[in-house]
């Protein structure tokens, strides 16, 4: 039972890994991130990963991929067709990739890593409380790191600002500006003769 | 029983796709961020196979500090991406190479 | 007398640190050229002081100073000389002095620069003959190349650029091997004592490689055939100083490196790959011979034909292997080796005089197409003189010390096989042709144009120089004996060395 | 599991770095850009200071902190005084530069101390989460860094290059971070270090893992062929960026490739070896081979910093105490003699003038002597001729490949120091040889300009006496 | 004998030639000419003296005066070998330098380098007696080489003129060529016998003698031959044997005092003097000595016949020299050695003699040298015809007069001489007998006979001045009466030790037991065919020249492709200049064109260069600047490091 609702989140999980690499409408490819999310998320469970799982969902599908789709929709891309490059690297580039996944499975299949050679964990008592070990741990061991995580996130907010925070273009009203102005600032008034000569250039331009 | 072989098979297929994702677009950076996205999802997915069959819960705060990073990644990369996009009015891939040789 | 005192720093870093002085006070001083003048003759005369107290009994080092350096790697300022090194010292010290004073008027843009690098080399090069610590000969042997490669390229001819590079690269490129040889023999020997160096004990294998890699590096320098082509570049693009050094002493380098690494660490390899090295001599002198017999740059042919002299160095460090098999009991390999050192010395002076005679033309007339004189010696009766003479001693005539060393190489290369003798023999007559040559169309016949006759001989700074090059020549040709007895005790040991295998 | 008190001071430089960096975000934050000359005052007071923070708790014992996630011994010790002190001369150098383009900002200098403080973090990791954060907390502020000047196109383009392909290349150290995991059961290098001495280890799987692990180093060093990023980066980012990227973080990643590869899987060296002289052969070639055909100065540095690369990971990868002293010395050298190179095109520049191709340096030697005789020796330096540091550099890395008998990659590595010295001698070349094509004087200010003799002076000093900065080295591995 | 007489004897030449030389300018040349006269005066009155030492008082000395060089045991030493040869060549060194010295006084008188050839005719005395006093082998090739060097500089003293300088640069390489040969047989010598020194060498000969070595493989040669031709090569280039003849007809560029002195009375019998010098060597090998006579034999017979149709009055007396060298040459062939060296030393003063005879001529006719604008100068310059008279007499050998005896002696052992190649030897030197009369006298007759053909210039040709005519009169007595000694020098023992004959060669020997005194040799000679080739000639060169003179003119039309071969001198300079010098040139250029520049500065070095640039400008294109390449490039590596190390 538990492996099939584990093959069936994979499957979904690789399909939309497909399809986010494949589509060319990035807000269609968010959308299939996300549900690469939800999908792992899934199989973070199976695997008596719950705090984990949740925070998944929480952070990522309800914040990182908003701010993805946030972006993707400020940006105003055109959707053109895929480029020639693509087809004409695709079968070495597809090819290189498929040896480096088979060697990968060769390394990572069931001759290291099967069942035989790691058994199922027993599970876990009751009372057992994913997120109270997780947070044991944080608050002890990994205290170090994650302060260290802490400023991260502080150097995230303060480069994200620094690199897209644009001052002199803001639009706000300035009041004051608005009540200062004059005359002179806002209407020119340009002699011209009643009937215009046209220049030899302008002639040209016609 | 799930194997932790199965676990990992996944991985590194969900590994190879954004490894693939990365090289086969030639369009929008953003994808390819998304593609960093996966490819971390498919390292959390080791840590967490790893931790649960060993035991050792370590490697699930391991996974903790990734998801934490890679959020502070993303709003670097969006953050880089929009100001590319200030510059050069596009976020083409095949437009990026100005700088080669 | 002076066993104390410590003579070989001293002639190392008081010019090093004259040319900074030098260096430091700039173009503008007045003081930049008797400054050069005071620090390089103070060098000369306390060179000479390795003379006096020279030992000639024993093949041990003397002088010898030591100290750590870089103590992690053992590495250690180790420095002492033998009959090898010690009169290689003092034709360095000689030859800067020389430099320094026929730089004197000839120089006027960044003459500090250019006094200041003469001296740092000379230092440099001192160091080089006098190191026994393998990195530490080896990173002077490398530092030289800086202010050589600045002297071709600043104050070189229309092509510097193309020579200089040229030339720094091929002695780089041969030089790197000489660093992983020298490694490697740590590796072996457990320290980067030259001596130490010279006792380990090395399979066939490892020594055939070690030698390819002196080899190398050394061939380069000298240089041999076929990787020559950097020198006549360098010397036509050089000043006058620097084709002075560059022939009177960065050659000799790399003879004195074959003797204090190649033969001594690895006989073995050094006899089996004997015919090697034999053959690139031979050719050198006679494919060289003829080549610079067409010349058309005076520059270029006294190039070529420092290329076949140094042919008789390497010819003569390599026949005494041949030597040993045909003759067991002849003086043979003495001979050849001495015979080597002595044409090292012999070329150091006589190149210098060849290539300042064509500074002293070069200076006046602003080219060195042979093509562009004719008659000189109508307007130039006294450097006609020193042309002849020392052309004559480049050719080999005895009674100059160009004599002495080819003499004693053809005499050994005999008791080695005949038709080495035959082939390096053929130098009397292709040293004679193109070196004359060269002299009746430069020296001789009619006034050739108008700017031959405004010529006007050589001045009193010139006339020492020459004049000082011309005695030396002529004594050590009619009196080589005070110069090869200091060799004696190393030859012997050096010999004693090279017939013991080391397998 | 409690949480120590005792032994957080071994982490003193690293809790003084991060106060001093959010006194400066506060200063920022408060002043603005008002504030901008006592924030770069403060970023060098900080740096100083923590600097002396570091060599004065050197005597003051070593060992684990934080649970075996901090250590506190030699390697990093000298690690993080270098990073500090290379720092300051950074952003001396740095300031100059940014004052003339409109770059001389606040938040520079915040970024920069945050880089800095990833990069003491990693010098100081024993665990695989620290290393990891402060490898992330480092590039981070990098990417940022790069994209700093915004109206600059090739600034951005090289930021998204640069934040992709790290990203990429983090991607796959975790994912090799996750095997080595899987296998040995520990995420802290002492006990995996542990776990592979007295566990059965599947080698396939180890050295599986490895590879990953070392892409994510490989990159990080900018060996071949995870260096695309780096003449891209180098050439397309402000030179001051250029200057620090460079520069300290190549320490760091080096004390990361020992970390990892020594103090955790000094085991496998038999499968990582081969790895390396993959990696260090073919960036000693295509560093070298490459820069040839450059004529930007930038570029040519970057591709050069390629072929250091290689050279470092030679003595790495000897696996000897003697390879990884050597390469320590070969790391400090080289950040010395990138921040004198990066320097020397910053002293050279002005408002509205990169001087970052070659021909802007013509005839430098009788416009300005002093500073052609500074860039020579850095020059010279580089192409590894003695007596200068950058030869003891080279010497000790081929040292310790000839000392463990691969003698077939020393002399690959000293044929690529050949054809390496040509481009640098191009630079003296045409200095010294060509005439100078503008005449303009150097407008640098003083305290630059001494800065960047101290810097040259310092690689001749070394390069005539390394012996102490190589003795330093080997007790660190002893 | 002591060292100091013999330093003195040495050095005094060389003072003067310093004096002279160095600082000629400041002296003037009235004292530069005392300086070098009074050098060579007193190195001729002290060679004098050890002549009488060793010949009465049958002293001989042989010791070192300072060690040159040492190289393990090796020795080598300069000093001096003191023997009746030796002192014997001394004597007529010295006394001949000493003539052409006062000679020069008038015949250089108008000459700018007045000083200077004071100088180099000083300091070749010195050379040539450092040559002829060597005990040993590296002193020898010193002196040999040092006269070759003042022979260059005197040839082309005159530097200005092309053809100088061409003869004197043609005559250093043609000796150089023979010095190549020289070199290695000295190094053959030590080699085998481990000593330079003529003693230590002779002693040891014997054991050499039955050495062979390998030149090529599979073939033995005796060490004795080759070391020997190597030698006589080495006296082939400087006595100006065939083919390395070449260089003494142009070495009359020179001024005609030094043709005297060197290109015909020392110089140029430095290789005849050596080779009796090796005669402990030469006799161990016959093969060296076939080789020697039939080289002889070649020059005396086909120089002369170049003699014949040279209108250069210095140039036939060059010729005959050649042949008169080709004689001595012969001599030493059939181990004549004492009539060799006799014939040297009257071929020295008579020589000398006609050479500052024809310089005289040449100083009256205003350097003129073309004997076909001469004639009749008999009664003009009387002094000068007598001599020439005597020294032509005695060239071609007429009896009573020096050549005489020398000539004869050699033809008489050539007769007797049993070794390959002593028939055509004989042939040649006698056939030579008959040329060398044609050509002296044609010179003689057309010179001081006949009809004046000169332009005078306004006013008479004259005696030159007594400084001239001095050395003449000097010069004609021991012409004359040099044969005299031909009973001790030939016949007896007046040589001693310095020469060594074996007994089986010893051809000298059966005319020593028929020689009884001195006029029934002559009585002898005007029976033997050799004196009526010799008065035929005469007449011959009477009648063509005096009579019929339209004669010769028929003969050049008639037998053109003879005399075109002889104006050519048989090809060899053409031969030379094309194949030698201009081989030379042309291999120089390919070596230099297609090895340097092309093969390894093209193609290794620049090429070299050229494929990394090639290379570094093909990597940097993988370079592109595209993301999803650079990606592509690490995942290649991610596979490679995977497929290389994992699978």
């Amino acid at each position: 039972m538990e492996h099939i609702i584990f093959y069936c989140l994979a499957a979904i999980l690789l399909f939309a890994a497909t399809m986010v690499v494949t589509v060319r409408n990035p807000v269609r490819a968010t959308l299939f991130l996300i549900l690469a999310f939800f999908s792992s998320a899934g199989v973070w469970l199976l695997l008596e990963a719950e705090f984990l799982a949740l925070t998944l969902v929480l952070v990522y599908v309800g914040a990182v991929m908003v701010l993805f789709l946030f972006v993707v929709m400020m940006l105003d891309i055109d959707l053109a067709p895929l480029q020639e490059g693509f087809t004409k690297y695709l079968p070495l580039g597809m090819f290189v990739a498929a040896l480096i996944t088979i060697e990968m499975i060769a390394v990572l299949g069931a001759n290291h890593f099967g069942l035989d050679v790691v058994p199922s964990p027993s599970p876990h008592p009751a009372d057992y409380s994913n997120t109270r070990e997780i947070g044991l741990l944080l608050y002890t061991v990994y205290v170090y790191p994650f302060e260290i995580a802490s400023v991260i996130l502080t150097v995230a907010i303060v480069a994200a600002i620094t690199l897209t925070l644009r001052q002199k273009n803001s639009k706000s009203q300035d009041i004051s500006q608005q009540v200062k102005v004059r005359r002179e600032d806002r209407v020119r008034i340009v002699k011209m003769q009643s009937s215009p000569t046209k220049t030899k250039e302008q002639e040209a331009q016609l | 029983m799930i194997a932790l072989s199965d676990c990992l098979i996944v991985g590194a297929l969900l590994f190879s796709l954004s490894v693939v994702g990365i090289f086969i677009n030639r369009k929008n950076i953003i994808i390819l961020l998304m593609c960093i996205e996966l490819m971390l999802l498919a390292v959390n997915l080791n840590f967490i196979a790893f931790s649960h069959f060993s035991g050792d819960i370590a490697g699930q705060v391991f996974v903790f500090f990734i998801l934490t990073v890679a959020a502070a990644e993303a709003a670097i990369g969006l953050a880089i991406l929009v100001v590319l996009f200030r510059n050069l009015s596009t976020i083409n891939v095949s437009e990026l190479d100005s700088l080669k040789g | 007398m002076f066993s104390d005192f410590p003579l070989l720093s001293l002639i190392i870093w008081l010019p090093i640190f004259g040319g900074v002085a030098v260096l430091i006070n700039g173009d503008n001083n007045p003081w930049a050229r008797p400054l050069s003048l005071l620090v390089s003759a103070v060098t000369f005369v306390a060179s000479l002081g390795l003379y006096v107290g020279f030992d000639n009994t024993t093949y041990q080092m003397q002088f010898v100073e030591q100290a750590p350096w870089i103590a992690s790697f053992d590495i250690n300022y180790f420095l002492g000389i033998d009959g090898f090194s010690m009169p290689l010292i003092i034709l360095t010290s000689f030859s800067t002095l020389l430099v320094v004073v026929a730089g004197w008027e000839v120089i006027k843009d960044r003459v500090s620069h250019y006094m200041a690098a003469f001296l740092i080399m000379e230092g440099l090069m001192i160091a080089v003959f006098s190191a026994l610590d393998a990195i530490l000969f080896y990173v002077f042997f490398e530092a030289m190349l800086i202010p050589l490669f600045l002297v071709i390229g600043i104050w070189g001819g229309p092509n510097r650029v193309y020579a200089t590079i040229k030339f720094f690269l091929y002695t780089l490129f041969g030089s790197v091997f000489l660093l992983l040889a020298l490694l490697y023999l740590r590796h072996v020997s457990g320290s980067f004592s030259i001596l130490a160096f010279h006792d380990v004990s090395l399979s066939m294998a490892q020594q055939t490689l070690l030698f390819l890699a002196f080899l190398i590096s050394f061939a380069v320098k000298i240089p041999m055939w076929p990787v020559h082509t950097w020198l006549p570049d360098a010397h036509v693009e050089a000043p006058t100083g620097g084709s002075v050094i560059l022939a009177a002493i960065t050659l000799k380098i790399g003879g004195y490196g074959l003797l204090r690494f190649a033969l001594p660490i690895t006989p073995d390899a050094s006899m089996a790959l004997d015919w090697f090295v034999i053959t690139l001599s031979l050719i050198g002198i006679v494919y060289i011979g003829f080549v610079a017999l067409v010349q058309s740059d005076l520059k270029k042919l006294i190039a070529y034909s420092s290329i076949a002299h140094m042919g008789f160095v390497t010819l003569g460090l390599f026949i005494v292997f041949r030597i040993f098999a045909n003759s067991a009991t002849g003086s043979g390999a003495e001979l050849a080796i001495e015979g080597a050192m002595v044409q090292m010395i012999s070329h150091g002076f006589i190149a210098a005089a060849m290539f300042l005679s064509v500074g002293v033309l070069y200076d006046r007339m602003h080219t060195r197409e042979i093509s562009a004189y004719g008659g000189v010696i109508n307007t130039m009766p006294v450097f006609g003189g020193f042309a002849v003479f020392f052309a004559m001693a480049n050719a080999g005539l005895p009674g100059t010390s160009g004599f002495v060393g080819e003499f004693m190489v053809i005499l050994a290369a005999f008791q080695a096989d005949f038709w080495f003798a035959f082939l390096a023999a053929t130098t009397l007559i292709l040293g004679a042709a193109y070196t004359l040559w060269m002299i009746k169309r430069v020296m001789f016949g009619e006034v050739a144009n108008d700017q031959v006759a405004q010529l006007t001989d050589i001045n009193q700074r010139e006339f020492i120089i020459l004049a000082s090059l011309a005695v030396i020549v002529l004594a050590i040709g009619l009196w080589p004996a005070p110069l090869t007895d200091f060799m004696h005790s190393s030859v012997e040991h050096l010999l004693t060395q090279i017939s013991q295998s080391k397998l | 599991m409690m949480f120590e008190v005792s032994n957080m001071s071994f982490a003193l430089p690293e809790i003084f770095m991060l106060v001093m960096a959010c006194v400066i975000l506060l200063v920022l934050a408060i002043r603005g850009d008002k504030g901008i000359n006592s924030i770069y005052v403060l970023s060098q007071i900080s740096l100083i200071a923590t600097a002396l923070i570091i060599y004065q708790s050197i005597g003051s014992g070593s060992g684990l902190s934080f649970d075996g996630t901090y250590i506190k011994d030699t390697l990093s010790n000298v690690l993080k005084l270098a990073i500090c002190l290379i720092n300051v001369f950074v952003l001396l150098y740095a300031s100059s530069y940014l004052k003339a383009r409109s770059l001389f900002k606040g938040e520079f200098y915040v970024l920069a101390l945050f880089s800095t403080l990833g990069m003491m973090i990693m010098a100081s990791a024993y665990h695989f989460l620290t290393l990891y954060l402060g490898l992330e907390l480092m590039s981070l502020c990098l990417y940022a860094m790069v994209a700093m000047q915004r109206d600059s196109a090739v600034a951005t383009e090289a930021a998204m290059k640069y934040f992709i392909l790290g990203a990429l290349a983090s991607g796959m150290l975790l994912y090799g971070m996750s095997i080595i995991y899987g296998v040995t059961g520990s995420l802290a290098i002492a006990d995996i270090a542990q776990a592979l001495q007295t566990q059965e280890i599947d080698q396939t799987v180890l050295s599986f893992g490895l590879v990953f692990l070392l892409i994510g180093i490989g990159f990080k060093l900018g060996a071949v062929p995870f260096h695309m990023w780096l003449p891209d980066v180098y050439h397309g980012a402000p030179t001051a960026m250029t200057l620090f990227i460079a520069t300290a973080p190549k320490i760091a990643a080096f004390a990361m490739a020992i970390r990892l590869l020594v103090d955790g899987l000094g085991e496998g060296q038999a499968y990582w070896q081969d790895m390396a002289i993959m990696l260090s052969v073919l960036s000693m070639i295509i560093g070298n081979v490459v820069a040839i055909a450059q004529t930007n100065l930038k570029r040519m540095l970057a591709y050069s910093t390629i072929s250091h690369v290689g050279f470092i990971l030679l003595g790495v990868l000897s696996g000897t105490a003697q390879g990884y002293s050597a390469a320590m010395f070969y790391v400090l050298v080289y950040s010395l003699m990138s921040l004198g190179g990066f320097g020397m095109i910053i002293l050279m520049s002005r408002q509205g003038f990169e001087a970052d191709n070659i021909d802007d340096f013509k005839g430098l030697s009788q416009r300005s002597p002093w500073f052609a005789l500074m860039m020579l020796i850095l020059m010279f330096s580089m192409a590894g001729i003695p007596p200068l540091a950058g030869f003891y550099a080279k010497f000790a890395v081929i040292n310790s490949v000839v000392e463990v008998g691969l003698v077939p990659i020393a002399i690959v590595a000293v044929v690529m120091s050949v054809i390496g010295a040509f481009y640098y001698l191009r630079v003296i070349k045409v200095m010294y040889f060509d005439k100078p094509s503008d005449q303009n004087i150097l407008q640098a200010p003083k305290d630059m300009q001494i800065a960047i003799s101290v810097n040259a002076l310092l690689v001749l000093a070394l390069g005539v006496s390394p012996g102490a900065l190589m003795a330093i080295c080997a007790i660190t591995f002893s | 004998m002591t060292q100091t007489l013999l330093l003195s004897i040495v050095l005094a030449p060389l003072f003067g030639s310093i004096i002279a030389g160095l600082f000629g300018k400041r002296i003037g040349r009235a004292w530069s000419h005392r300086a070098a006269i009074a050098g060579v005066a007193i190195a001729f009155a002290l060679s004098t003296w050890v002549l009488k030492l060793v010949v009465v008082d049958g002293q001989s000395y042989n010791a070192q005066v300072y060690q040159w060089l040492q190289a393990g045991s090796l020795s080598l030493e300069v000093g001096f070998l003191i023997d009746a040869l030796t002192a014997m060549m001394m004597v007529v060194v010295t006394f001949v330098s000493l003539m052409v010295h006062i000679y020069t006084i008038g015949y250089m008188h108008d000459d700018d380098g007045y000083s200077r050839f004071f100088s180099y005719i000083s300091l070749f005395t010195f050379s040539m007696l450092m040559l002829v006093m060597a005990n040993n082998f590296m002193q020898l090739f010193f002196g040999w080489e040092a006269v070759g060097l003042v022979s260059y500089l005197l040839i082309g003293f005159w530097y200005k003129k092309p053809t100088a300088i061409y003869a004197n640069l043609k005559a250093f390489l043609v000796n150089r060529v023979g010095d190549f040969g020289f070199i290695l047989g000295i190094a053959g010598v030590l080699m085998y016998s481990g000593s330079l020194d003529y003693q230590q060498v002779f002693d040891f000969a014997p054991a050499m003698s039955d050495k062979t070595m390998t030149l090529f493989a599979g073939h033995d040669w005796s060490v004795m031959s080759v070391i020997c031709i190597l030698l006589f090569i080495g006296a082939m280039g400087k006595s100006a044997q065939v083919p390395l003849h070449v260089w003494l007809p142009d070495s009359m560029e020179g001024p005609t005092p030094i043709s005297a002195l060197i290109h015909a009375a020392t110089m140029v019998t430095a290789g005849i003097f050596m080779v009796t010098r090796m005669s402990p060597l030469f006799e161990f090998s016959e093969t060296a000595l076939s080789f020697v006579l039939v080289i002889g034999a070649i020059t005396a017979l086909f120089m002369g016949f170049l003699g014949l149709i040279q209108n250069d009055i210095k140039r036939v007396i060059a010729y005959s020299t050649l042949s008169q060298l080709g004689y001595m040459t012969v001599a030493l062939g059939v181990s004549a050695y004492s009539a060799g060296v006799f014939h040297l030393m009257t071929h020295a003063f008579f020589k000398a003699l006609l050479f500052l005879g024809a310089g005289s001529v040449i100083i009256a006719m205003h350097h003129e040298q073309d004997i076909r604008k001469m004639g009749g100068l008999k009664k003009y310059m009387p002094i000068t015809y007598w001599t020439a008279l005597i020294g032509s007499l005695a060239l071609i050998g007429f009896p009573g007069l020096s050549g005489f005896f020398s000539k004869d002696s050699i033809i008489e052992a050539v007769h007797a001489s049993h070794i390959a190649g002593s028939g055509f030897a004989y042939f040649a030197v006698v056939t030579g007998v008959f040329v060398t009369a044609l050509y002296s006298f044609r010179l003689f007759f057309l010179v001081f006979h006949g009809k004046e053909r000169f332009d005078a210039h306004g006013h008479p040709p004259h005696e030159p001045a007594n400084v001239v005519t001095m050395p003449l009169i000097l010069l004609a007595i021991p012409s004359v009466v040099a044969g005299y000694f031909i009973g001790p020098m030939v016949f007896g023992d007046f040589f001693g030790n310095s020469i060594m004959v074996h007994a089986e060669h010893d051809v000298l020997a059966q005319h020593a037991e028929s020689f009884d005194g001195i006029f029934s040799f002559i009585i002898h000679g005007m029976m033997a065919l050799p004196f009526w080739l010799a008065m035929a000639g005469v007449g011959t060169a009477y009648y063509l020249y005096m009579k019929r003179p339209d004669i010769p003119a028929t003969l050049q039309l008639r037998f053109n492709w003879l005399y075109r071969i002889l104006e050519n001198k048989y090809g060899f300079d053409d031969f030379n200049q094309t194949v030698f010098a201009g081989g030379a040139r042309a291999v120089g250029q390919f070596l230099w064109k297609v090895g340097d520049i092309k093969i390894i500065d093209g193609a290794l070095v620049n090429g070299t260069a050229k494929t990394v640039g090639m290379i570094s400008s093909l990597v940097r294109q993988v370079q592109s600047g595209y993301l999803y390449h650079y990606a592509f490039a690490m995942i290649v590596g991610l596979w490679l490091l995977l497929t290389y190390f994992v699978a």
